[in-house]
């Protein structure tokens, strides 16, 4: 399948164009946030505290004087850096950890795959709370943490795959040409297998997302990073909501839905359009 | 089917192992560690901390320390709460309690309901009804299960008269029990409502995937020809498959129910482990902490495992082999 | 490493046998039994002369495939040996093995998942030479192509395999497994799930390259009519063992063996019709294998020494047959018990 | 009096990449009691047509032309209307038959079903009668309660054959039955669907890519040939006197173990693409006899005998003018 009509047919897909349409505004907002964002994430204007939206401050102003449209354009930075950093780890660790048990398989397989399992296992945002709290609240760690604790499911769905291909005929063929263990994975499973990869990748930023904006708003990470979790972290614990201080607490939750729809969205579309079903299905008549 | 549950049985046991190894690692050997912290407190005697190291078993080599710890966790000896002076135990168990009241309900009511609108949508797909239920599912599948709590304190603040947060009025006693469950189903509604719709969205989607798959398969149309209905074929074919690869994906997220509940817990101030584990943390109240994670990881390990035996009841392939 | 320079044959397995151990249940598991293991291939001799086409036939479950595999090695036998140009191969390193890995090749079944879809015909078909530092030249992936009845081939060197019918990623996959020129070739099943108009002309592609290249090959199938066309030899295996062989013609035109005519006899013929008499019920689990002639409780002439004494391979009109009343049977004097 | 027509019958797919004409204007006819043998490559429609027939399409499927089954046209019936008769008077046995079970659901009860669906009968009867049938195809007893995992090919077979003639259906409709099944095996099941036929009179419509199969337990033969029919008549006729180009080559292709050593011809080239077919006669761009008039042929079918028809221009030398009803 030639990439163009792979892109041809992403485009053709709903879901696909609008959630990277969602990703190329959420990018541009996080690269322009000092060209776009009409104050200084941090700039306090004392006149104007808890204000409701305002042609000064468009989506008002929070209990110390911030604009907050400027926190929220500044806030994507840290959510999205988190969402790609933490996926990077973590798509590299499943990858490698799909790849080695599905081919190798036999006891390191086992292994790998009772460790797997255990992480999927158990509440990640429970163990992220105790490790950031063990470990203490930088960004780095933050971003660790979910990176190393995002990778199962990315390992499960590489092992699978590979178990699939490491048993198709042209694998042996390639063996009995003479091809090494190196050869086979680089030539023979991993183009076949890292299609499942890039849907899964763009879900576990979109869960990555999530995660840090509930550490947040926890009060696990750095709670002097701007992201949209920490303004929220703010409405919350200054007492906003129960004032019904809706501009305040609805606009930072809204990025995040919009932003892990957009990951989402992108991530259904390219698994449909990169690993389709063969069959048709359907039989129930139209006519 | 023997095998298979005494397999799954034996995955669970050492799952439950490595979360032991992790939490001793976590919370005794890493740099900055609890324990060590411990220490640190100037204000503490000679003899108080030799009697801490002599508990702890610091003196002794590391392997005799960890099966002392396990040997402690196994006797129910998890420690004083910092905070509460307790036993951690005694600090848990309402609280587990506490969350198992606002959990169960509500994941059984999501499990219900996400699935079923899985299988309309599945069935449907492709129509506007299936655009409908799909688009809503993603939508709470993408919203943060605090803000949704957030809305719905500020809804409930506007409406009036729905308590939105703790489990029981405070201050008030109660003259019988249906008063006294009254109080506490009315506290209970917005947690459940919030923890009821984040994990209904993604049961509602991995339900649609599962039936649009079963859709594919030959049997479908086998059964299909012999002359039924649409809904025959989906009740009596299509969804018993279906739910197969479902109860594998529920049973994996699991964890994301519970780190939900932790979510949910702490908004609304429910006095469950959720809120524990946040007033811990702030707490620097490390023995409850530890505790919190041990019986939050028990009960996925343990729900792991039901969901493991429906598997087995539902599918035939394991049930009979 | 054993030399035996007087071998006749290109390859020739010595009572080879393979055996799988099926999964211990918890109940055997702590009782230390161990399951009936899985007879796939029990005792069987094999010899492929030079250039030949050698024919394997018999039912899925005769261990006709796993005889091949062990051969090429990709399994590893139980017990018995495997010799390939005069050295014993089945006990030598992995290094070694290498070397003799592409002196011998395997085409597959299924058309489909034979091909990595990821990849172009001319990188499927020259990755035998890349993977052993060959160079690769376009001359010669194009002759290959065409051999293989790809025309014109560079029509089809930068295709996909998902741009090919069933019958032209087959040429594909037997082009890719002559390029190294090999002198042994397992070709399992490679028409079978092709249609019956297609089989004869991938059939003599295969015939095309065993006199261009003097190939041997061992041609695994279940049709009688497929190993008519282009074998020269004819081996017939039911439940792990060789219970017919013969050249062609004499297993064809006077079977010997009550299992070899019924396989004859459900062949389907134009015009033809359903045979009178068929076997009854299915090849029996290699796990659980018929004592005596494993093939009476099938046989239409079974008398009560079929089941307790197990026959020997030997010649008779020409051929090797197990059976013990393969004379009669081949004079008529053996009434056949109504199934 | 023939007991199915089929009238200018067309199942064309949008796809992506164009319309594809899977079905193109097929007419045919299958007697009471009668087995007949629809033979053609992968891709020739033959298969398109057996689920045309049963009214199980793909969403994308448009249907076009008549099905006359018992004087009734199949295809004007509604969806709910058509439901008594599918699985009922016409069943299928679909290629692939470990894939046509359902894996959870117990081998009786599945049988069962169209018992309860159309039999209306009770789930006991209906479960003592699906055993019987089980054991009237060679499912012995102690293998009803099974689930289709436990079971070989060749039994699973056996079990779609029980489910697909419960109800007493007049018409079977069996799509490579034998595909994937051993030889023995497949001479087995061919025998019990003849024998099914002779006990009820069933009429059977057989697809298969094996001609030589086909010609073993069919009455007649159709050959299809990209969406269209091109010849068709008595087993003999086809066999023994085959006037199509396409049937002549199809028939010189088969391996036979009455030749050994011999090469079989082949049929040179691909099957056309079945978006943009070449105009006039399909199979013109293989065919060794082509002239200039087949790029017209408008694919009518000569009547070579009152049962033999081919459609070439050059059988008996007819005039091409002449247009199908």
């Amino acid at each position: 399948m030639s990439d163009h009509s792979t892109l041809k047919r992403y485009l053709g897909n709903r879901k696909g164009s609008l959630g990277l349409a969602i990703l190329v505004v959420l990018v541009f907002m996080a690269v322009l946030a000092p060209v776009i964002s009409p104050y200084k994430a941090t700039q306090i204007d004392p006149t104007a505290i808890l204000q409701p939206p305002s042609a000064k401050h468009l989506l008002g102003t929070n209990e110390v004087g911030e604009d907050i449209l400027s926190l929220i354009i500044w806030g994507s930075r840290i959510s999205l850096l988190v969402g790609f950093l933490a996926t990077f780890v973590a798509v590299l660790v499943g990858t490698a950890v799909g790849v080695v048990a599905g081919y190798i398989g036999g006891f390191t397989d086992e292994a790998l795959m009772r460790i797997t399992d255990f992480f999927l296992v158990i509440p990640a945002v429970v163990l992220a709370i105790v490790v950031a709290a063990v470990l203490g609240n930088t960004l780095l760690n933050v971003i660790l943490i979910i990176g190393l604790l995002s990778w199962p499911s990315t390992a499960r769905v590489v092992r699978s795959a590979t178990l699939v291909y490491k048993q198709m005929p042209f694998v042996e063929a390639s063996k009995c040409a003479g091809a090494g263990t190196a050869y086979i994975l680089r030539r023979h499973i991993l183009p076949n297998v890292l299609p499942l990869v890039y849907a899964n990748t763009s879900l576990t930023i979109a869960n990555s997302i999530f995660t840090q904006a509930a550490l947040v708003f926890l009060g696990v990470g750095d709670i002097n990073d701007i992201s949209w979790g920490q303004i929220l972290h703010f409405a919350y614990a200054s007492g906003a909501i129960t004032a019904g201080d809706y501009w305040y607490a609805i606009p930072p939750g809204l990025m995040i839905v919009v932003a892990v729809l957009g990951f989402a969205l992108t991530g259904y579309a390219l698994d449909e359009v990169l690993n389709p079903k063969l069959k048709a299905g359907v039989v129930f008549e139209s006519a | 089917m023997g095998r298979y549950i005494a397999k799954r049985a034996l995955t669970s046991i050492i799952t439950f192992f490595a979360v032991l190894v992790l939490t001793f690692i976590l919370f005794r050997l890493l740099p900055g560690n609890p324990v060590l912290l411990l220490f640190r407190n100037p204000q503490l005697t000679q003899q108080q901390i030799a009697q801490l190291s002599a508990q702890f078993g610091l003196n002794r080599p590391l392997y005799e320390q960890f099966i002392l710890f396990i040997v402690n966790v196994f006797r129910g000896n998890w420690g004083l709460s910092f905070y509460y002076r307790a036993p951690v135990t005694q600090v848990l168990f309402p609280a587990l309690l506490n969350s198992i009241i606002l959990i169960l309900p509500s994941t059984i009511l999501a499990i219900l309901i996400g699935v079923g609108l899985g299988v309309i949508s599945g069935w449907k797909r492709n129509t506007l009804t299936d655009m409908a239920v799909l688009s809503s599912s993603l939508v709470l599948y993408a919203i943060p299960t605090f803000w949704l709590g957030i809305l719905l304190i500020m809804l409930a603040v506007r409406i009036g008269g729905i308590p939105v947060s703790g489990m029981l009025s405070i201050g008030v006693s109660f003259t019988s029990p249906t008063q006294y469950l009254g109080n506490l189903l009315r506290h209970l509604l917005l947690p459940m409502i919030t923890l009821t719709l984040v994990t209904l969205g993604q049961f509602s989607i991995i339900m649609r995937t599962s039936v649009i798959n079963e859709l594919t398969e030959d049997y479908v149309v086998a059964a299909y020809a012999k002359g039924m209905s649409e809904s025959r074929l989906i009740r009596k074919h299509v969804v018993p498959n279906a739910l197969l690869p479902t109860v594998s994906i529920i049973a994996i997220s699991i964890g994301t129910v519970v780190a939900g509940a932790v979510l949910t817990e702490t908004v609304f101030s429910w006095p469950g482990v959720g809120t524990l584990i946040y007033d811990s943390i702030a707490r620097r109240d490390y023995p409850v902490l530890q505790g919190a994670f041990l019986i939050v990881a028990l009960s996925v390990i343990i729900s792991n495992f039901i969901a493991d035996l429906v598997y087995a009841y539902l599918d035939p392939r394991v049930k009979y082999s | 490493m054993e030399v035996n320079p007087l071998s006749e044959y290109l390859v020739s397995g010595v009572n080879l046998t393979k055996h799988f151990e099926s999964r211990r249940s918890p109940i055997e598991f702590l009782t230390g039994r161990r399951p009936p293991p899985i007879r796939a291939v029990d005792g069987v001799n094999i010899e492929i002369q030079r250039g030949e086409i050698l024919a394997l036939v018999g039912e899925s479950g005769s261990g006709k495939t796993t005889l091949g595999r062990l051969l090429l090695l990709l399994e590893k036998p139980t017990s018995g040996e495997v010799w390939f140009d005069g050295q014993r191969i089945d006990n030598v390193g992995s290094r070694t093995l290498r070397a003799y890995r592409r002196r011998m090749q395997m085409i597959y079944q299924d058309p489909y998942g034979s091909l990595n879809p990821k990849l172009r015909v001319s990188e499927i078909v020259s990755e035998p030479l890349r993977v052993n530092g060959i160079e690769v030249k376009k001359d010669r992936l194009a002759e290959y192509l065409a051999v293989s009845g790809l025309r014109p081939p560079e029509k089809f060197l930068d295709r996909y395999p998902h741009e090919l019918s069933g019958g032209q990623r087959q040429r594909v996959a037997i082009a890719r497994a002559m390029i190294l020129e090999p002198e042994f070739v397992v070709a399992d099943e490679p028409v079978s799930m092709l249609d019956v108009s297609l089989r004869s002309e991938i059939l003599g592609v295969i015939k095309r390259f065993n006199q261009m290249l003097k190939t041997s090959f061992l041609l695994i199938t279940h049709d009688l009519a497929v190993a008519a066309q282009v074998s020269s030899r004819i081996m017939v295996m039911y439940l792990g063992r060789v219970v017919e062989e013969g050249d062609t013609l004499g297993v064809l035109r006077r079977p010997k063996h009550p299992y070899t005519q019924t396989l004859l006899s459900v062949v389907p013929r134009l015009g033809g019709s359903l045979p009178k008499t068929l076997p009854k019920g299915e090849i029996p689990s290699a796990k659980n294998i018929p004592s005596g002639c494993r093939f009476h409780t099938r046989c239409a002439y079974a008398l009560p020494v079929c089941s307790t004494d197990e026959p020997e391979l030997r010649l008779v009109d020409g051929s090797h047959v197990s059976c013990h009343f393969a004379e009669q049977i081949l004079s008529g004097s053996t009434k056949q018990s109504t199934s | 009096m023939s007991l199915l027509d089929i009238e200018n019958l067309k199942v064309y797919f949008a796809t992506r990449a164009g319309i594809v004409r899977a079905v193109d204007g097929v007419d045919l006819s299958v007697g009471t009691g009668e087995v007949l043998g629809l033979a053609g490559e992968s891709g020739s429609g033959k298969t398109t047509l057996g689920y045309a027939l049963m009214r199980v399409l793909p969403r994308n499927a448009k249907l076009d032309g008549r099905i006359i089954f018992e004087g009734r046209d199949l295809l004007s019936l509604s969806a709910t209307e058509f439901n008594r008769v599918r699985g009922r008077e016409i069943a299928m046995v679909f290629q692939g038959s470990m894939n046509s079970l359902n894996p959870v659901v117990r081998v009786e009860d599945q049988v069962a079903e169209p018992l309860i669906l159309h039999g209306g009968l009770s789930e006991d009867e209906a479960k003592k009668r699906a055993r019987e049938l089980l054991a009237e195809v060679g499912v012995s007893e102690d293998k009803a309660k099974s689930y289709p995992h436990e079971l070989s090919g060749g039994l699973k077979q056996r079990v779609a054959i029980a489910m697909a003639i419960s109800t007493r259906p007049k018409l079977l409709i069996a799509d490579e039955p034998t595909t994937a099944l051993d030889v023995v095996t497949q001479a087995q099941i061919l025998r019990l669907i003849s024998e099914l036929r002779d006990r009820f009179g069933l009429s059977v419509i057989m697809i298969s890519h094996d001609l030589s199969l086909l010609s073993e337990v069919c009455d007649r033969l159709a050959i299809m040939y990209a969406g269209k029919i091109v010849e068709v008549g008595s087993k003999v006729e086809v066999v023994n006197t085959p006037e199509h180009p396409y049937t002549q080559a199809l028939l010189a292709s088969i391996p036979s173990v009455e030749r050994v050593g011999e090469d079989s011809t082949s049929i040179p080239g691909e099957p056309p693409d079945p978006i943009n077919p070449p105009s006039g006669c399909r199979f013109m761009p293989r065919c060794a006899y082509a002239r200039s008039e087949c790029k017209e042929f408008n694919g009518y079918l000569y009547e070579l005998s009152s049962t033999h028809r081919a459609a070439c221009v050059l059988v008996g030398g007819k005039p091409i003018e002449r247009v199908p009803r």
